[in-house]
């Protein structure tokens, strides 16, 4: 797959004065028209396009939709799984100068009305006929919505909705026949692509209120996407396998921008069921997950290797061991001696080697996690094995990068320095502020809130509470409106504590409550495979999720976890007070569907604590046990009941071990 | 361990349906050729090559002759011997009657006429299954054995009733008779060997191979698809006759030099060839070689062992080695009926998920 | 483009007769199978049902009566004709080649739309690779069409009953027919399971314009889903007609559902 | 009677007497085909290894006949339980193919052991059979038949109809019969499988041992005697895998047919077409009958 040009071996290739995304593709359609610029695994194979095929497919797009209507500042929705057509609308609809607005494709119906209408969407590109149903379902509540284009026409065939309805192909057809007619539009729409135009829509999910549409321009992602592309030397060779919601910030930069402007292939996997196949064929060079993949992969490695013959097992612990002994100081490019970088080797051919090319990891040169905090054995373990994983700290705000972790100076508990072209400093009150080519232009609609975010000389509030450590490096501490103080006025904050919990296997989400109370408790959700897993190995017969949490042994496992994070805390003077002195294991795993997640899988602390009122209360008085009647939504959409009985439980405290230091 | 297949992704059906779609495996067989191209014709000697590799050679060419019936078409046969009979002496009456003719024609016309043979064997296929069948052609093994014994056309009437094979010779250097020189039959012996294994291989990943393993794994459904039964099976008996007859050429004029047709051909053949399928794998073409090589090297093993280390009598060990023989099929039988190409394809499987167990 | 109209007589039994050393399997049964329709025959076990099916594609020879397809009559055709005349079947007791993968079986359903010699094969040139890549593809569509992308190259001997008889459909579906035959497609499935093969059924019926002759014990799931229903009973023709005019037939109700419902 | 009939007669004669050989021989295949369902092809060296034993009994400890048969059974007995605890039990369920190689092992087990034990050269059995012309046939029809044959008859009839008693009257006997058709069934008469598939080969291995006597005694105990064992094979086509009516009628089909054949029509096409004979006949039967002589017409079902 080595390209000619020479220009692509150590430096992306010169992007001149192309600064729109539209621009770009006819750049590289251009100058490098058959290198491959996209695939899916289609029928058995991973179907290629080259540049110019991509862009010619993209040129019919782009007339199609021009001939169905869509014009200049119109909003094109578009939901689905990450395939290649929808991919190729959204830059389509840049070319005319329309907006793409991703949602995300497990959105139920009701969720998507409020988008719809608030982005006002006239046209949506939809995957299947799951989409389309969903679409058809809203459609009478959102009166704007005039076209939708389907990608699978399977099961669609028989859809009576003239005039609404239209596979990609007609799409296509349709513009083949307006770009008979009208030659030389395409052209000329890519070339009235300004910068400081509109490129994308987002809605962030929020934890609190309704989302909002953040407005990000091409100079947006552009000027964003280069940088990161120079900073860590990503060039036209990499591989990227697009699998994460395309409704998130990241898919953009990282699977649509940085592609474009460094010239690199985006894989599109099968099926969401068979991401670690693909995965595992492709062998990406440029990885980005959010740390509970991360996470699960892991867990999966150890739940595989618990089969694995006793030898085997020996052997793999031994060098894991070593691994963890060596491997990220290798990787650091640290000095260690010649014998234990030769049981590295050794590792290396035997485990470390076999194990990525198993998880599909073998040929990565840079894995990016981001979104939440990472657990340091987990992170720590991917790096031993010599993957360079590193923590980016970003919003969707900033074009995702704020702060990167630069190369040989990579940490488990900070997020980095500033990335290039970002200033970042720490307000007074301790809120971490930004300041790059990449903030957003506005929240669409809602000027208040944009003016409550930006401020006039370009600043963005990110929310969170952090400060920079001796080295330079940034550390989050949690968002800023969430730390509190405790009533002794300590301060406590929730999200440290409940990142510190997750990162055991055993603990799967945690709430922490604690600001205007006199100590810090917690709501546990054990993680359902690692514990089941474990009760299975002891024989322990359970009937689901509610019935396991009840047990007495599992909250014997979690007393442990939380008494080990206390020690921990004990060790800090700033967080000592925060121990956790209560707390309880859920009945009931928490859910988005019930509103108690966003969509991205994070705590909706406000929430939890209004609908479970009760049981925090109970953390607080002395009760040590409560019962709980709870309404809850199934996965098919029937709602039901669950009735349970919650133990309330203590951990043990420590005492200050150390006073604190200087400064 | 070894593989590393991440990354090895295919963007087209021919990649993917290449026969060593893994780069590991292609690197592997370049290394095999590479030695057996590279290194083995300058260290080999007479005894080398007549007491392992040209056997080997041969009974590869005969095993996957056999496979191809047995093993992918589901037809038993018990009369490789008596196919290998007709190759070799189709090849040595052509010999004889145009001398001066280029030896690779000669085995390939030896081949076509012991697939006419095979086919016209093949006729009772149609109407017998199984066993029955496998005992029907042991009538084609005595048969035709007994014809190459009693018409003296057939061995030019010569006093012995033998058949010794004249000089021949491939583009002007000599491959049969007194004077070859044993790297010169080897690479012979092996580039044939080589390039019908390939053609082994395309016949069974396209539709005629399918159309046999349809015929083996349900006949009925089979024809009821479109498979048509008669076409298929004396397509398989003919291609695998061309095989053997094309074994029996080799075999008779380039490793043996010349032959008897009860000693040659008798029926221990048969079951000699047999036995290399079912230990090899059956439906395997790789099994076919693994098969060949073992019964080949396995009788030279224990004669090496037992007479020249434990200084046994040469026929008490003879007699050893025949029991060891049947205890080996026995305990391999036993361990892995599948034979050594399933043993090779479940280290493999383990290899590529290594360290996992699956 | 939505599901075709149903159009002319594409299958005729006239006056079938067949029975096995005196017994009778089925007695002057006539019906007939119009195009792009999904049609139906059911009855108890031994009714017969399956001995219609194997006259229909030749398998058994009717001792009296005749079978018009395509407007061509015959009372006599040897098996695989039936497959070059465009039948295609599936089997009550799964018939797959159980040593082959997916892809092989499927692949074995187009045996009959590839021409190349066995030489052009063997050598694996010219028109043999031509035909396997370009078949690959068609089959790659069905594999697609019937979700059985994670087991393309699994042996079907592995695979879990369900999947089984979906591969099944898949190598019928391989050979384009104009007629399917299926031999109670949903025997021994769980009600999940039945689901799915009722929507892979309409499916096909509906993106491929297959005409569909369908048998089954289970009435429920046949009702639902089928044009036209042929009720035998004991060898012998009960009942023809829509669902609707067979659910109220009373010999059905009393042969059939009577019993059903007891 | 004429010169030719005499002939004739004597032929036909000779050919039912090798007949009754292949019939022993195809009898050792049916019984045990019928019983487990393999294809015994080790029962031709099990002729072999059984009259080895027998004489290698008799020459090396001197024992007289009687008592050198009763161990050779007991033999027998024993290579059937260590076949069965070594090779059977662990292919159960295999394909048939599987299990027919794994007899083909065992052949080549059976020969070097038995060659290992008791050496390779031609051996003569005496167990005292007369020898030599029936003196009344040959004084007053003025036919020539061996006494060893008449004695092959008688015994093999003998043996038979043994068998046929022991099948019809006795426990194991029905347990036998029952295991044929369904294995279940066999388990609800009360004995174990295995056990069931020990006593089938030790009845198969006496009647390898009768078999290997008489054509021991014929022409010596020599390897030759496992291949004209082959012989029973085209009886086994002739006359069914699974009926023993069928092998002791196809034996003497086989066996006249290729006397005939040998005498009549062998000297046009020069001779020894003994070997292949059977075969053929087999084979061209079949195409006309593939069911075999006492096989029932299968009709197909999908």
């Amino acid at each position: 797959m080595a390209m000619p040009e020479p220009s692509t071996t150590a430096h992306p290739p010169a992007v001149g004065d192309a600064d729109t995304l539209p621009k770009l593709l006819l750049q590289h359609a251009r100058n490098r028209p058959n290198s491959p610029a996209m695939r899916e695994k289609a029928f058995g194979i991973w179907q290629t396009w080259s540049w110019a095929e991509m862009a010619d497919e993209i040129r019919r797009l782009v007339c199609g939709l021009k001939a169905l209507g869509l014009e200049s500042g119109d909003k094109l929705a578009v939901v689905g799984d990450n395939r290649p057509r929808l991919y190729w609308s959204m830059v389509a609809a840049q070319c005319v100068g329309a907006i793409p607005v991703p949602l995300y494709q497990d959105s139920v119906a009701a969720e998507m009305i409020y988008i719809l209408n608030d982005a006002d969407i006239r046209f949506a590109v939809v995957e299947d006929q799951e989409q389309v149903d969903k679409l058809l379902e809203v459609k009478d509540r959102c009166p704007q919505l005039e076209q939708i284009i389907y990608d699978d026409i399977r099961g669609l065939r028989d859809y009576a909705h003239a005039g609404l309805l239209h596979s990609i192909a007609e799409l296509q057809t349709l513009g083949r026949d307006y770009d008979r007619e009208h030659p030389d539009f395409f052209q000329h729409c890519v070339a009235e692509t300004r910068g400081d135009q509109f490129a994308i829509m987002l809605y962030t999910s929020g934890t609190t209120g309704n989302p909002k549409g953040v407005l990000l321009t091409h100079d947006n992602l552009v000027i964003t996407g280069r940088n990161g592309v120079e900073q860590e030397g990503l060039t036209a060779d990499e591989e990227v396998l697009a699998y994460l919601p395309m409704a998130w910030v990241g898919d953009n930069l990282f699977s649509v921008t940085q592609s474009y402007v460094a010239g690199f292939c985006v894989n599109c996997p099968e099926s969401t069921d068979t991401v670690m196949t693909d995965m595992r064929e492709i062998g990406p060079t440029y990885y980005f997950a959010p740390p509970r993949v991360y996470e699960n992969l892991l867990t999966q490695v150890i739940i595989r290797m618990e089969d694995a013959s006793a030898v085997k097992r020996k052997v793999f612990h031994y060098f894991m061991e070593v691994a963890r002994k060596f491997g990220s100081r290798i990787l650091d490019g640290e000095q260690v001696d010649f014998m234990d970088r030769m049981k590295y080797r050794i590792g290396n051919a035997l485990i470390y080697g076999p194990l990525k090319n198993v998880l599909g990891f073998s040929r990565i040169k840079l894995a990016f996690t981001a979104g939440e905090a990472i657990g340091p054995d987990i992170f720590e373990f991917y790096r031993s094995l010599g993957i360079n994983v590193k923590q980016l700290y970003g919003q969707t705000e900033a074009t995702v990068f704020i702060c990167v972790q630069p190369n040989g100076q990579v940490r488990a508990d900070t997020v980095g320095v500033p990335a290039a072209g970002v200033e970042v400093k720490i307000s007074d009150d301790g809120e971490v502020l930004y300041r790059s080519p990449g903030v957003f232009h506005s929240y669409y609609k809602n000027d208040k809130s944009t003016r409550s975010t930006k401020t006039e000389d370009g600043w963005v509030l990110t929310g969170d509470a952090g400060f920079f450590d001796d080295e330079g490096h940034l550390r989050i501490i949690d968002r800023a409106k969430d730390v509190g103080k405790l009533t002794s006025g300590a301060m406590f904050a929730p999200k440290y504590l409940e990142n510190k919990l997750k990162f055991f296997p055993q603990v799967k989400e945690v709430v922490a409550f604690g600001d205007g109370r006199d100590f810090a408790a917690v709501f546990v959700n054990i993680d359902l495979d690692a514990v089941g897993n474990w009760a299975e190995r002891q024989n322990m017969a359970y009937t689901g999720y509610t019935d396991l949490a009840a047990r007495p042994e599992i909250a014997k496992m979690v007393r442990e976890c939380v008494e080990k994070v206390n020690a921990d805390l004990a060790e800090d003077s700033r967080l000592s007070a925060s121990q956790i002195r209560r707390f309880l294991i859920l009945p009931k795993e928490l859910d988005a569907d019930d509103g108690e997640l966003t969509r991205t899988r994070k705590v909706r602390r406000n929430f939890i604590a209004e609908r479970y009122e009760d049981l925090v209360n109970a953390l607080y008085d002395s009760r040590s046990a409560v019962d709980v009647d709870l309404e809850v939504k199934f996965e098919d959409g029937r709602t039901g009941r669950l009735l349970a009985k919650v133990e309330i439980q203590d951990a043990e405290v420590y005492g200050v071990t150390e006073l604190r230091k200087a400064g | 361990m070894l593989y590393r297949e991440s990354g090895q992704f295919k963007t087209s059906y021919p990649a993917d349906q290449a026969i060593f779609p893994i780069v590991q495996d292609r690197w592997g067989l370049i290394a095999v050729l590479v030695v057996a191209y590279g290194v083995v014709p300058f260290l080999i000697d007479d005894y080398w090559s007549n007491a392992v590799l040209l056997p080997f050679l041969c009974y590869a060419m005969a095993a996957l002759g056999l496979n191809i019936l047995v093993g992918y078409c589901g037809q038993i046969s018990l009369g490789t011997g008596g196919f290998m009979a007709v190759g070799a002496y189709a090849a040595y009456k052509i010999m004889t009657t145009f001398p001066n003719l280029d030896f690779i024609p000669v085995v390939l016309a030896a081949g076509l006429i012991t697939a006419a043979v095979g086919v016209l064997f093949g006729l009772p296929s149609l109407r017998i299954k199984g066993f029955y069948l496998a005992v029907a052609t042991l009538a084609a093994q005595f048969f035709l054995v007994w014809v190459f014994n009693k018409f003296g056309w057939f061995y030019n009437y010569n006093a012995t009733g033998q058949i010794t094979a004249p000089p021949a010779s491939v583009f002007g250097t000599l491959v049969t008779g007194a004077h070859t020189h044993p790297a010169v039959t080897y690479l012979f012996c092996l580039s044939f060997v080589a390039l019908f294994a390939l053609v082994a291989k395309n016949l069974v990943r396209n539709r005629v191979g399918r159309s046999w393993m349809a015929i083996r794994d349900m006949d009925i459904a089979a024809e009821i698809i479109g498979v048509r039964p008669l076409t298929t099976k004396l397509s398989a008996f003919a291609v695998s006759s061309f095989y053997v007859g094309m074994a029996g050429a080799l075999y008779f004029a380039v490793w043996l030099g010349s032959a008897e047709p009860t000693e040659a051909f008798g029926i221990d053949q048969s079951f000699l060839v047999l036995f290399m399928i079912i230990i090899g794998g059956l439906g395997s073409i790789l099994g076919s070689f693994l098969g060949a090589a073992f019964m080949v090297l396995m009788p030279i093993l224990l004669k090496n062992v037992m007479v020249d280390s434990l200084g046994m009598a040469a026929v008490t060990a003879k007699h050893v080695e025949i029991l060891l023989m049947g205890v080996l099929i026995i305990f391999f039988l036993i361990v892995e009926p599948h034979g050594l190409a399933r043993l090779w394809q479940i280290m493999k499987e383990k290899l590529r998920l290594w360290p996992f167990p699956y | 483009m939505a599901r075709q109209p149903i159009g002319d007589v594409l299958l005729k039994a006239d006056n079938i007769s067949l029975s096995f050393g005196g017994v009778k399997a089925l007695s002057n049964i006539s019906f007939d199978v119009r195009e792009h329709e999904l049609a139906a025959i059911i009855g108890p076990n031994g009714a017969g049902k399956s001995s219609m099916l194997n006259v229909i594609n030749g398998f058994y020879h009717p001792q009296q009566g005749q079978i018009t397809f395509k407007g061509q009559t015959r009372s006599r055709m040897k098996v695989h004709q039936a497959a070059v005349q465009g039948i295609a079947r599936t089997f009550q007791n799964i018939a797959l080649f159980k040593g082959m993968s997916v892809l092989d079986n499927l692949m074995t359903g187009r045996n009959l739309k590839m021409h190349s010699t066995m030489l052009e094969q063997a050598v694996y040139w010219g028109r043999a690779r031509r035909e396997e890549l370009e078949h690959r593809g068609k089959v790659e569509e069905i594999i697609d069409f019937l979700n059985l992308e994670s087991v393309r190259k699994t042996p079907v001997g592995r695979l879990p009953y369900g999947i089984q008889k979906r591969v099944e459909l898949g190598r019928a579906l391989a050979a384009e027919p104009s007629l399917l035959l299926l031999d109670e497609p949903m025997a021994g499935m769980n009600l999940e399971e039945k689901e799915d093969m009722c929507r892979f059924v309409l499916d096909v019926n509906e993106e491929f314009g297959t005409t569909i002759v369908l048998i089954e014990h289970d009435m429920g799931v046949v009702m639902d889903i089928s044009d036209r229903v042929t009720v035998l009973d004991y060898g012998r023709l009960l009942a023809v007609g829509t669902p609707d005019e067979v659910r109220n037939n009373q010999e059905v109700i009393d042969a059939y559902l009577g019993v059903a419902n007891d | 009677m004429s010169q030719d009939l005499m002939f004739l007669t004597e032929t036909v004669i000779s050919g039912l007497m090798a007949g009754v050989m292949y019939s022993l021989v195809a009898l050792g295949f049916v019984l045990i085909f019928k019983a487990s369902g393999v294809f015994n092809f080790a029962q031709g060296v099990m002729c072999l290894f059984a009259a080895l034993t027998l004489v290698g009994l008799m020459e090396t400890f001197d024992l007289p006949g009687w008592v050198a048969v009763i161990l050779t059974v007991a033999v027998m007995a024993g290579v059937a339980w260590i076949i069965e605890w070594a090779v059977l039990r662990h292919l159960v369920n295999q394909d048939p193919i599987i299990l027919f190689m794994a007899t083909i092992g065992l052949a080549y087990v059976l020969e070097g052991v038995g060659d290992l034990v008791w050496g390779s050269d031609v051996k003569v059995l005496n167990l005292g059979i007369p020898q030599g012309a029936w003196d009344w046939g040959l004084d007053n029809l003025n036919l020539y038949v061996e006494k060893l044959e008449i004695v092959a008859a008688v015994t093999a009839g003998l043996l038979v109809a043994v068998l046929a008693i022991f099948f019809q009257k006795t426990r194991v006997g029905r347990a036998l019969r029952a295991v044929a058709d369904d294995h279940q069934a066999a388990l609800s008469v009360g004995i174990s499988l295995r056990s069931i598939w020990v006593i089938v080969w030790t009845v198969a291995g006496i009647v390898a041992l009768v078999a290997g006597v008489m054509w021991g005694s014929k022409s010596g105990v020599q390897f030759s005697l496992s291949l004209i064992a082959l012989k029973a094979l085209p009886v086994l086509i002739l006359g069914g895998f699974t009926s023993v009516p069928g092998a002791i009628i196809g034996g003497l089909i086989i066996g006249v047919g290729e006397k005939l054949a040998e005498v009549y029509v062998g000297p046009f096409v020069g001779g020894a077409i003994e070997n292949w004979f059977a075969y053929m006949l087999a084979l061209a039967f079949l195409l006309f009958r593939p069911q075999g002589l006492f096989g029932e017409k299968i009709i197909e079902r999908v």
